[in-house]
């Protein structure tokens, strides 16, 4: 019972890890409907940086703010000058995947001839062990929690109160009716490919702190569980992404516990694709319903 | 050896036929220039002065990638020190590669291209366990001398008379850690091995040695590799208090899981040991960034075949060469005690003085004399260098050459049943103590 | 609208016996949607609509936008299911039934916009419309080219009689994406005549399409009539609704607001409000 | 050399039959099979286990239940086993997702089914994998040599006949269904097809396809190991079909063969180039932006689908005259 406690603490971490990443590839995918495969290595690529900023001895928390502001601008520029070329030319919903494969490929690639096939280092403290009950935390996690609650709480303030935010939900709602309406559809999906771009920088040096090293592969690995956490919640819902984060996050360590750490990520997964079963649209499927794209 | 885990991430795989794509014309061009080559086979004796290969089969990308470095790294001051002296029968020796990328679906037609231009070549240093299996058949054809890189157990009798495995089977360090651990005194012990290859062999056998030489496995946990965190399975090892733990895992899986237990157990880390694959370049810079060097190099031990003291000639003319040679690896400090460097270091001297000594660039021929040449015996002149090798069989003496491993003592069935070692984890590894023999065959039993 | 009396067998009625019904209410009608709704979210989008068709007749289904037509249309077609209600089709309740079940049954819809297989030529188009064609099986694939080449000839025939019709007959290889919109409609309702349908739901047939093309459009619904095939139309174009339908529909904010004939309904203050109010 | 061409045009063949049954699934039916890859391992661990023998006979190696049954019972069972999976998979996932869902929880699938076969070694001999395969036809007394060449003549044969069973199908009213369901599910479903039968349709046969692939290719090789059948390998052949041509046979037999092509001869052009990090990051990221190059050129492939034309019998109401006319104004 204690370990179900401690590892419910463990999972909170790993959430928080997914949060602003599940945020930001779903972020993406409403906007543009592009699954995008490239994702993870955006994400390794602002920890990179986060880790040049760190070398040149910049604080660790400011490295995160600095990748996380890198990852938002390449993310735009990608969509802007690569992505929405491609769209305009009406390459199909599986075609725009490969096309972001191959720009995982770049990415990575590029990241591994700059820096090489070994892993980096932020410099982490080694302080204590905060306990609140059976769970346990360094400050590092601490922060990392605090992190990504406030980008979820923010994320949820920007789109519940602000115009933008608003006319984001309209572009993901329906593109061509939002813009009917007169909202500047393309200012929008450039804004959510921003900020999405950003929580994926910021989630990248996030995991990196957590991981105790970087390495070029590291975002391309997470991606699996992202696309889950973002499934989970209904593809293109930011409240479901944050809901999907979760429950991904605390089954990856509770699983462990229950059976053993070789079936933790399949419980997980398998939880998944039996919520798909029942809710095939994800657990916030109600939204998604009433825009008529689900059957 | 090997440490494939669970493929994700592993881009380099065969995705890359997806990539490979927009130069398709060059690829039919050369597939048609390939098709046209004279069909030499690896028999036909070679022109004087032309130069002999030694292929390292091994992965060179994908998660094993480092296994690429580590062949290499005993290829190259081989090479280098049979060519200072002139060559093997005048033929200049040189190092390829053939990368295998870590799984044999990839890995059969890279031994299907090395069979196909085997024509220069005299050796194999590889293949490791990823693709030792799928490619036996290819290489068994080939008739080439064949330094495996795989710890299988498969191999532990084999009898095919061109492969050679002169390191111990993966097993064989498992057992190790559990004759190192009851050796110590300890009887609690922690087995945490990531899902993979080499966890399948030296997983169940450090658990069943301990268990035979009366420990207790407080803890038994498996990593899944790529995962964002392994709190849940390092809290099952903090609570379980174990005296030891017996690990294996890839870098970044390690990484992970000891800065996630140096946290939660306020700094501390108990004895752990570790494999041949911990003692990589990559392995430690990843563990020592986690926890920090001086932890590392405290409470860390690898489990890897005894290599001589440094102060044997074989090593010393090693070393020379190892530094020597215009072409090294990347961080070639780190090879200099590694068995792998030095077993095929040893491994392409043997071959060269085989040419020397028969006469012949056939494989069919010179193999069959490795063994005499690497077992010293009645009226041999026991040599540490190529160059008084081949000058004492030039002289019509028969040779026994110990190298840079030592003698080998290689059995009937081609393998080494040598002493285990502690090294020290960390930038300057070092030789802690030799592991019981006795222990070892109480917990092997 | 009485409901439908259990134990009334229902037949099945032939498109030439069907005209003379018209006339006479006493028969069953063909389409029966009983006390039908649908929630999403909270939005009630269709409140208890009822209303019938008669075989061989047109029926107008109008409203301004947001009323809940296309959902209607979607409830009957079968895509989208009602949260209650009934919706009869020849004698069968189709609520609960798999999607295709409808146009199965001879019940076929076409689409507001984008209903094409857009990379399959017309004829192609027409031709998945068959209902039961040989080689439509994994089995009768298998068995080759001789085995359905004969009944595939045939449709193919009766498909460029349709085309024909309609004045599409040179398009027959074009992609059915390099048609015109209003082609596209045509072919919409070829293709759903393929299918030999016993009634047609046109999703706003007329929208978008130029006038030449609308009349065409108009002057083919009212041959399919002549047929005895029903129609249900939703449409914005009132005075094609007028020219065609016997009856409208009127529906607003998801309910039936009013229904009769075309002038009567017209004339109403409660249409003339939810309508016309609104459509300003 | 030769054998090295046998098993060129192995692999060649074999990426061909696998490529064409995804085809038939995402080329013609428009399914997001993103768990292709797993198919083509359920085939070869199928016929591993029919053709290795009982688990004690290989001491070394674990697997739950093993037999050895002769040539081609073994294929087959691969078949059946890939069919019914691909039924089990739709069931799970194509039933009530929308396309991007499917796609996504395929991925994950191919994933879980990774993860299974490594965590548990007792299954199919975790991630070691399963090896010492034999080969097919043991009552064929033949150099190894011409062994060789009569498997690749073997499979040459499959391939055909596996050519001949997509061609009936993309050929027929079906196929028709099919590209219609690819088009747009929602009008399909208005004309009265069963859109989840096709679908299933689809998996089982692709999946029978991808696992016959698998079957042939695991007793060549003779080894098979998750690492072999990693969710990335499903983008690979994906590529080859999108290259080569969507819903165009010959189209995606190209693409597979220019990828494997490649692939093949990259293995022996690659180790020449030196330093192995730089040098094959440089070459990923070129390859990367050829892809994207590809897709920005060709979008519908070197050999697009072709438009199907019906001709017209003289047993056709329109007169003949007039048909000849039209075609002559196509060219």
């Amino acid at each position: 019972m204690n370990q179900v406690l401690s590892s419910l603490g463990f999972g909170i971490v790993t959430a928080s890890i997914l949060l602003p990443a599940a945020i930001g590839f779903t972020l993406q995918f409403s906007a543009t409907n592009v699954l995008n495969i490239g994702f993870g290595s955006q994400m390794t690529l602002a920890a990179f940086i986060g880790y040049v900023c760190t070398s040149h001895g910049i604080g660790l928390w400011y490295a995160l703010v600095l990748a996380g502001v890198f990852g938002g601008v390449t993310s735009l520029l990608l969509n802007r000058f690569l992505l929405t070329p491609f769209m305009r030319r009406g390459t199909t919903f599986f075609g725009m995947i490969v096309i972001t494969i191959a720009l995982s490929l770049v990415l990575e690639y590029t990241i591994e001839a700059i820096w090489g096939p070994v892993s980096v280092f932020y410099p982490l403290s080694t302080g204590g062990i905060v306990h609140v009950g059976a769970m346990s935390f360094t400050a590092e996690q601490l922060v990392i929690i605090g992190i990504g609650v406030a980008l979820a709480l923010a994320t949820h303030a920007m789109l519940r109160y602000t115009r933008t935010g608003k006319a984001m939900r309209a572009v993901a709602g329906n593109a061509p009716l939002a813009r009917a309406s007169g909202v500047p559809a393309q200012r929008i999906v450039d804004l959510a490919w921003l900020l999405s771009g950003f929580m994926g920088g910021a989630a990248g040096v996030m995991l990196g702190i957590s991981l105790a090293s970087v390495s070029f592969t590291m975002g391309d690995t997470m991606l699996i569980e992202i696309i889950a956490a973002a499934v989970l919640g209904g593809v293109g819902q930011v409240y479901g992404a944050m809901l999907g984060s979760v429950v991904i996050g605390v089954l990856l360590e509770e699983s462990a516990v229950v059976l053993s750490g070789a079936y933790a990520p399949i419980s997980a997964f398998v939880v998944l694709v039996i919520v798909l079963l029942i809710r095939p649209t994800g657990l916030f499927a109600g939204t998604a319903k009433a825009k008529g794209v689900a059957a | 050896m090997s440490d494939r885990c669970d493929g994700r991430g592993v881009r380099r795989g065969k995705l890359w036929r997806l990539a490979a794509v927009p130069a398709a014309v060059a690829g039919l061009g050369a597939m048609v220039s390939v098709a046209t080559l004279p069909g030499a086979s690896a028999s036909t004796a070679h022109a004087s002065g032309s130069t002999l290969n030694i292929v390292s089969f091994v992965p060179f990308s994908g998660p094993d990638a480092s296994f690429g470095d580590l062949a290499l790294s005993g290829c190259y001051p081989a090479v280098y020190a049979v060519n200072s002296a002139g060559g093997a029968m005048g033929h200049k020796l040189a190092c390829t590669t053939s990368d295998t990328r870590g799984d044999p679906v990839d890995a059969v037609p890279a031994a299907n291209a090395l069979v196909a231009h085997s024509s220069n070549v005299v050796a194999v240093f590889g293949p490791s366990s990823d693709e030792a299996l799928s490619t036996e058949s290819l290489l068994e054809k080939a008739k080439l001398p064949t330094f495996l890189m795989a710890g299988l157990s498969q191999y532990d009798y084999q009898t095919n008379p061109y492969y050679w495995r002169l390191t111990p089977a993966d097993a064989a360090e498992g057992v190790a850690m559990a004759a190192w651990a009851k050796g110590h005194g300890y009887t609690r012990a922690a087995a945490v091995f990531a899902t993979g290859t080499t966890s399948q062999g030296d997983g169940p056998a450090s658990i069943n040695g301990f268990k035979a030489l009366g420990g207790k496995i407080v803890a038994n946990v498996s990593l899944t590799p790529g995962q964002p965190s392994y709190n849940t399975e390092v809290s099952q090892v903090v609570n379980a208090h174990p005296q030891v733990i017996f690990f294996t895992a890839p870098a970044d899986t390690s990484a992970t899981f000891f800065a996630e237990l140096h946290q939660l157990d306020n700094g501390v880390i108990p004895p752990t040991l570790v494999t041949e694959v911990a003692e990589e370049p990559g392995w430690i810079t990843a563990v020592s960034g986690a926890i920090g060097l001086p932890t590392l190099e405290k409470q860390f031990a690898a489990m890897e075949a005894a290599t001589p003291p440094t102060t044997i000639p074989g090593w010393s003319a090693f070393h020379k060469s190892l530094y020597a040679s215009p072409t090294k690896v990347p961080n070639v400090s780190q090879y200099v005690d590694d068995p792998f460097t030095l077993s095929y270091y040893d491994a392409g001297i043997l071959v060269a003085l085989a040419i020397d000594q028969t006469r012949s660039t056939s494989p069919a021929v010179f193999d069959s004399a490795i063994l005499g040449l690497a077992t010293p015996g009645a009226g041999k002149v026991v040599v540490h260098t190529y160059a008084a090798g081949a000058a004492a069989l030039a002289k019509g003496k028969k040779i026994a050459f110990i190298g840079a491993s030592g003698n080998l003592y290689i059995n009937k069935h081609h393998n080494v049943a040598g002493a285990f070692a502690a090294v020290s984890e960390g930038t300057n590894p070092h030789r802690i103590a030799l592991v019981s023999a006795t222990l070892m065959a109480k917990a092997a039993a | 609208m009485t409901p439908v009396a259990d134990g009334v067998v229902a037949e099945v009625e032939r498109p030439a016996a069907a005209a003379a019904a018209v006339a006479s209410h006493r028969t069953e009608p063909l389409l029966a949607v009983e006390e039908v709704s649908v929630a999403f979210g909270g939005l009630r989008a269709v409140d208890r609509l009822s209303f019938e068709v008669d075989p061989g007749t047109i029926v107008g289904l109008i409203g301004p936008n947001g009323a809940g037509k296309s959902t209607a249309l979607k409830i009957i077609g079968g895509e989208v299911r009602p949260t209650s209600g009934r919706v009869r089709f020849d004698g069968t309740d189709l609520v609960g039934t798999a999607p295709h079940e409808a146009a199965r049954r001879g019940l076929v819809r076409t689409f507001q916009l984008g209903g094409e297989f857009g990379r399959l030529t017309v004829m192609e188009n027409l031709l998945v419309a068959v209902p039961g064609m040989k080689g439509q099986s994994l089995l009768g694939a298998l068995a080759g080219k001789r085995f359905w080449r004969a009944s595939q000839d045939a449709e193919v025939r009766r498909a460029r009689d349709i085309l024909s019709g309609l004045q599409l007959r040179d398009k027959e290889d074009a992609y059915a994406s390099d048609l015109s919109g209003g082609q596209r409609k045509l072919v919409e309702i070829a293709r759903a005549l393929m299918a030999r349908p016993k009634m047609l739901l046109l999703d706003e047939p007329m929208a978008g399409v130029n006038r030449s093309l609308a009349r065409r459009i108009e002057e083919t619904l009212s041959s399919l009539r002549a047929e005895g095939i029903a129609l249900l139309l939703v449409e914005h174009e009132l005075g094609s609704v007028e020219r065609l339908c016997e009856r409208v529909v009127v529906m607003a904010s998801g309910s039936k607001i009013a229904e009769g004939d075309m002038s009567e309904v017209r004339s109403r203050d409660d249409v003339l409000s939810a309508y016309l109010g609104r459509r300003r | 050399m030769s054998y090295y061409l046998t098993v060129m045009a192995m692999y060649i063949l074999i990426g061909i039959i696998a490529a064409w049954g995804l085809n038939l699934q995402f080329g013609e039916t428009g399914v997001l099979n993103f768990a292709y890859v797993m198919f083509i391992a359920a085939g070869a661990y199928t016929t591993a286990v029919f053709t290795l023998g009982h688990p004690s006979a290989n001491g070394t190696q674990q697997y739950f239940w093993g037999t050895h049954l002769p040539f081609p019972i073994p294929w087959i069972a691969s078949m059946a086993v890939g069919a019914v999976l691909g039924v089990l998979v739709g069931l799970v996932s194509l039933r009530r997702l929308r396309g991007d869902y499917q796609a996504m929880v395929m991925l994950v699938v191919s994933l879980i089914a990774t993860y299974l076969v490594s965590a548990n070694t007792g299954f199919l001999n975790g991630q070691t994998g399963l090896a010492l395969i034999p080969a097919p036809f043991g009552s064929v007394h033949l150099s190894e040599l011409n062994y060789r060449w009569f498997f690749v003549a073997v499979t040459a044969v499959v391939a055909l006949l596996v050519f001949d069973v997509m061609r009936r199908i993309t050929g027929s009213p079906l196929g028709r269904t099919m590209r219609a369901v690819r088009e747009n599910e929602a009008a399909a479903v208005a004309l009265g097809t069963n859109v989840v039968k096709i679908r299933l349709l689809t998996m089982a046969v692709g999946g029978a396809i991808a696992a016959l692939a698998g079957a042939i290719e695991v007793q060549f090789i003779g080894a098979w190991s998750p690492a072999g059948w990693t969710y990335p390998e499903t983008f690979g052949l994906f590529a080859a079909v999108l290259v080569g041509g969507r819903g165009n046979l010959g189209g995606v037999a190209l693409g597979a063969f220019l990828v494997q092509g490649l692939f093949l001869e990259g293995t022996v052009l690659l180790p020449s180039l030196g330093n192995p990090d730089l040098v094959g990051a440089v070459q990923w990221i070129t390859m990367g932006v050829m892809i994207m190059l590809f897709m920005w050129f060709r979008p519908r492939g070197v050999l697009p689908e072709r438009r199907r034309r019906f001709a017209t019998e003289a047993r056709s109401r329109v007169p003949l005259l007039l048909v000849r006319a039209q075609r002559d104004a196509r060219g």
